[in-house]
């Protein structure tokens, strides 16, 4: 199915926010995710589920004033 | 000394991390401005470059303490939830609550602030306002739980300096027991000497340090500058007086025509 | 490091020793401060009290480097004749010149000064004249001999700060390679931070420590405030921006609403 | 005689700066001296001669700004 | 020439009537400002005194346009119900809405300012909303259906001036179509010059003229500043520059020396 | 009605003739400003040209008073030569006297000026100085023999207005019987304004009209600004206070909530 | 009974607004009303019950800024 | 022989001032005239002498500040 990750599509077979991270290679990674404007902790990403046209906002530490 | 929701800190100079030539003059600036704590934001992370894994391991090696902000955000929405992700992924409840009002000055959305600010103090953030010198906002924002106030001293990143020295004033003298910042528009050490000469608790500042030509050596020139102004303050300044007085004693001078 | 008549001096604070609440007071005041030059007067001595006496042991034992000054001078030949007298008291060719033209403001007589400047460097004196920001003033002591200038901030124990930034900022663009000291009028560690961010060597005070409530710390604020400033004219300080700049990067922002 | 010693009227039985100075009490001291306005270095004390109506002046160090 | 909810006025001065020595006084001060409009307010009235019916006879046979005040309200509530009052007493859809937020520098309390303004535009009042600098308030008081703006320059009474002319130069380049009055502040016919020449379109003051030693006079003055500034923003004023031009062509200078 | 040298005039602007976009627009200028005096100059005359015939045929038709100046004499020589030359052709013993002494900033040569001053008025002329905010020299003018002094308010051309109000006020609290003139470097009509409200007697200005995009509007402007703050002086202005006072009285105010 | 006018006591017999103007001497003037904080249009006055403590304000043009 | 006219090389046979500025065109102008940098008045111009290599100014009213 499609999702929009980070404001791009994305083709995805995962169906949870966990297995998302883990295909963009960023399941060790350090950040925090969002579905749909929703904030989704870390212990809630494996029941997560991610549908179709979801939007799904993977986000790590960067610069800031 | 100054006191943020219970945690003491010996610098009152908080730097933030953007717009430095380089990660290494970054890691250079903040140790010698001798700040404990740094603001940091939260951006999309993309498997190929993992950039911000890189930026965190580089702060995490400095042993400060960081304050996450809400930077760019202009709804309540996208600053709480930008809020609840800081959280998890910095594993801290400070928060640097910015909802920007306007493209242009990126003035506070105090409307918005307030809404936001009483959110996250009911989710147990520690809100760190970036707000205007406004004291009827000031009075809505600790009403909604905010035990430090950062007002602006001029729009972000205009290094102006402090443009209603008035406004700032009379914030300090209806909140002597609230811990005050000056946040964002400072661009010289004597603008944060200024901040501080007004009673002032601490600074916060980032453009000025990162786009100097030598960003490390105006770091130590700030960390210089804010003691110096919070030292003065605590030593009782003399009052200007508008006609001179000599400062040598003229008793006892000699007659020499 | 700032040089005068060939001294170099790794302070570019110079501290006056008058109106200070004890002996006592002064000495801890000068060391918190840093200065390396402290300037000093002369006065009638009776045999009595031999007070000229006791100060004079007291500044000896400190290892500092005395500029005496002729203040309170209102005459060329006063000045002159106490310049002398000076050299030879405290064996010392250098002398802070004063020669006052008003009792209120006690702002210099630039035509005085620039005429008993010139009779005392032709008698080897190493001058440092209180003068105005005027740059034709300032012309006329470099032609007299003066290797260094100072002039007022505001008018001399006031604590106003810079009354003319604009003339003070013009008189460092003219002459960028002689030593400039703001002396008089500061008030404040902001003053003299700015003051030094002017791209000034040096400043001068004496009431802001001395009438402060707490002198000994308000010399480290003024020690700290100075270096910050002379720190950040080196370091290269952003241009100021009139419309406001984002100090965090907005691309890759999130978008949570 | 009487001459004028700090402003003040002084009967003096000395003939130089040098003697009037060990009469104050001050020939020990670090002072600086002037006789009628003119500077009169250390050296040229003792033979400078005072007479009745000079002004001397007798300077010390002192706090200055 | 300027236009409030659709009335064209020749006077860009607004002349608060409280405070003067005397009646008389308040009469000519009125007409030597020229000002076509002038704020009044309501009080209690005893059966005894009357004092309201006879001030109301003194406004009335002047022949000027009444923008009646809700000053000292402190809640949405009375400022409304105030408002309600003052609209059938004085016949005018106009209204000055003051919601005070802090005693001491009567600051506007924005939050209570928009949710009145949205109610009594509702029920058809022409509001003059006394705000701050304040860009995002302002944007909320146009939603609210506000079509005039009147940002403090300092605090009421206070005579200071413009306390931030950045924020009210920002405020006028953000709303180039709302008409801006510059409100509370001013001391001296300078500052309302000033106003004007940020591009204000008019100044509204009491106190600066009520409490000068001749307030006829100061009126008149008052008058012809407000005039000075409008003119001169519209005639295009020359660019200051930092380095010094000569006035007089040098071009064809004899050589005398 | 301010006096210089036994003449009274109505107007307490002195206006330059120039820099104007065309002569047209010159007469329009002095029209508007209302000036009954105004700058004029003298330079090398070719017999092709005769540029100097046709302006001065210009001038005369205005029934103005003029007041030649020395501008651009860099030596007590050439501002004399000059000063006998213009009193000759412009039959009247006023004369601005310059005697400029650097070429960036066009600042007097006080030094200079006090000579050519004392050579000047021993032969009869009425002189105008140039000079600085500096007391000693208003004084060795005054002893020169002038009886109007004409300090700068910043750069000649500048239009950054008045750079040191401290120092012109100083002046002024200590010559408060000799006219005294704000001439150079006022670029709005709020600096006019707040000269005359320092207690100035006029201020004399020429780059800020002239280089208007409407000289003619904007002279109209200066005279009205000048005006204000001239009335405002006398007028007796309200005392600043930090504290903000109510305008409006609060007793007697209902309680609607 | 008692009501309040213009926060002080005051013992009136008359049952509307436009009653207690009239024992107040306020019928011709110039007054806005508001009882226990609503404002009372003039229209309304007359049919404007007044009950035992209620608070009847009564506002007249005055000097503002 | 040569003089300097307004800081320009100009070739005359007059032998006075006046002389020089009816060469000019000058002589009925309002002008003031400066001969070596020292002011020669109107009345004077009729007998003073010009001579080889001497600087002569001709002024005229202007614009000025």
């Amino acid at each position: 199915m499609r999702i929009i990750v980070n404001g791009e599509s994305h083709d995805t077979d995962a169906g949870t926010v966990s297995a998302v991270l883990a295909e963009l290679g960023l399941d060790g990674a350090i950040v925090a995710t969002a579905l749909n404007g929703e904030f989704v902790p870390k212990s809630r990403r494996p029941e997560t589920v991610v549908a179709e046209g979801d939007h799904l906002d993977v986000l790590a530490p960067m610069q800031g004033g | 000394m100054v006191t943020f929701y219970g945690v003491e800190l010996g610098s009152r100079l908080i730097l933030g991390t953007a717009r430095y030539p380089s990660p290494a003059m970054l890691v250079e600036a903040i140790r010698a401005s001798g700040a404990e704590v740094v603001t940091v934001s939260l951006r999309r992370e993309s498997g190929g470059e993992r950039a911000g894994q890189a930026f965190w391991s580089l702060i995490a090696s400095l042993g400060v303490r960081v304050l996450p902000n809400t930077a760019g955000c202009r709804t309540v929405k996208e600053a709480v939830t930008t809020a609840q992700m800081a959280r998890e992924v910095f594993d801290t409840t400070w928060i640097k609550l910015e909802v920007i009002g306007e493209d242009d000055t990126l003035q506070p959305d105090v409307f918005g602030l307030v809404d936001a600010a009483r959110i996250l103090t009911a989710e147990g953030f520690d809100v760190f306002p970036y707000t205007t010198e406004d004291l009827v906002v000031a009075d809505r924002l600790i009403d909604a739980g905010c035990r430090v106030l950062m007002p602006w001293g001029a729009p972000i990143g205009s290094g102006k300096g402090l443009n209603n020295p008035f406004g700032l004033r009379a914030l300090r003298a209806h909140f002597p027991d609230i811990p005050l910042v000056v946040d964002a528009g400072i661009g010289l050490p004597s603008h944060a000497a200024h901040a501080m000469e007004l009673g002032y608790d601490a600074v916060l500042l980032n453009t000025a340090v990162a786009e100097a030509s030598d960003p490390v050596r105006m770091a130590a020139a700030f960390a210089k500058a804010v003691d110096a102004g919070a030292i003065a303050y605590a030593a009782g300044p003399m009052e200007p007086r508008d006609m001179a007085m000599p400062s040598t004693p003229l008793a006892g001078m000699a007659v020499l025509s």
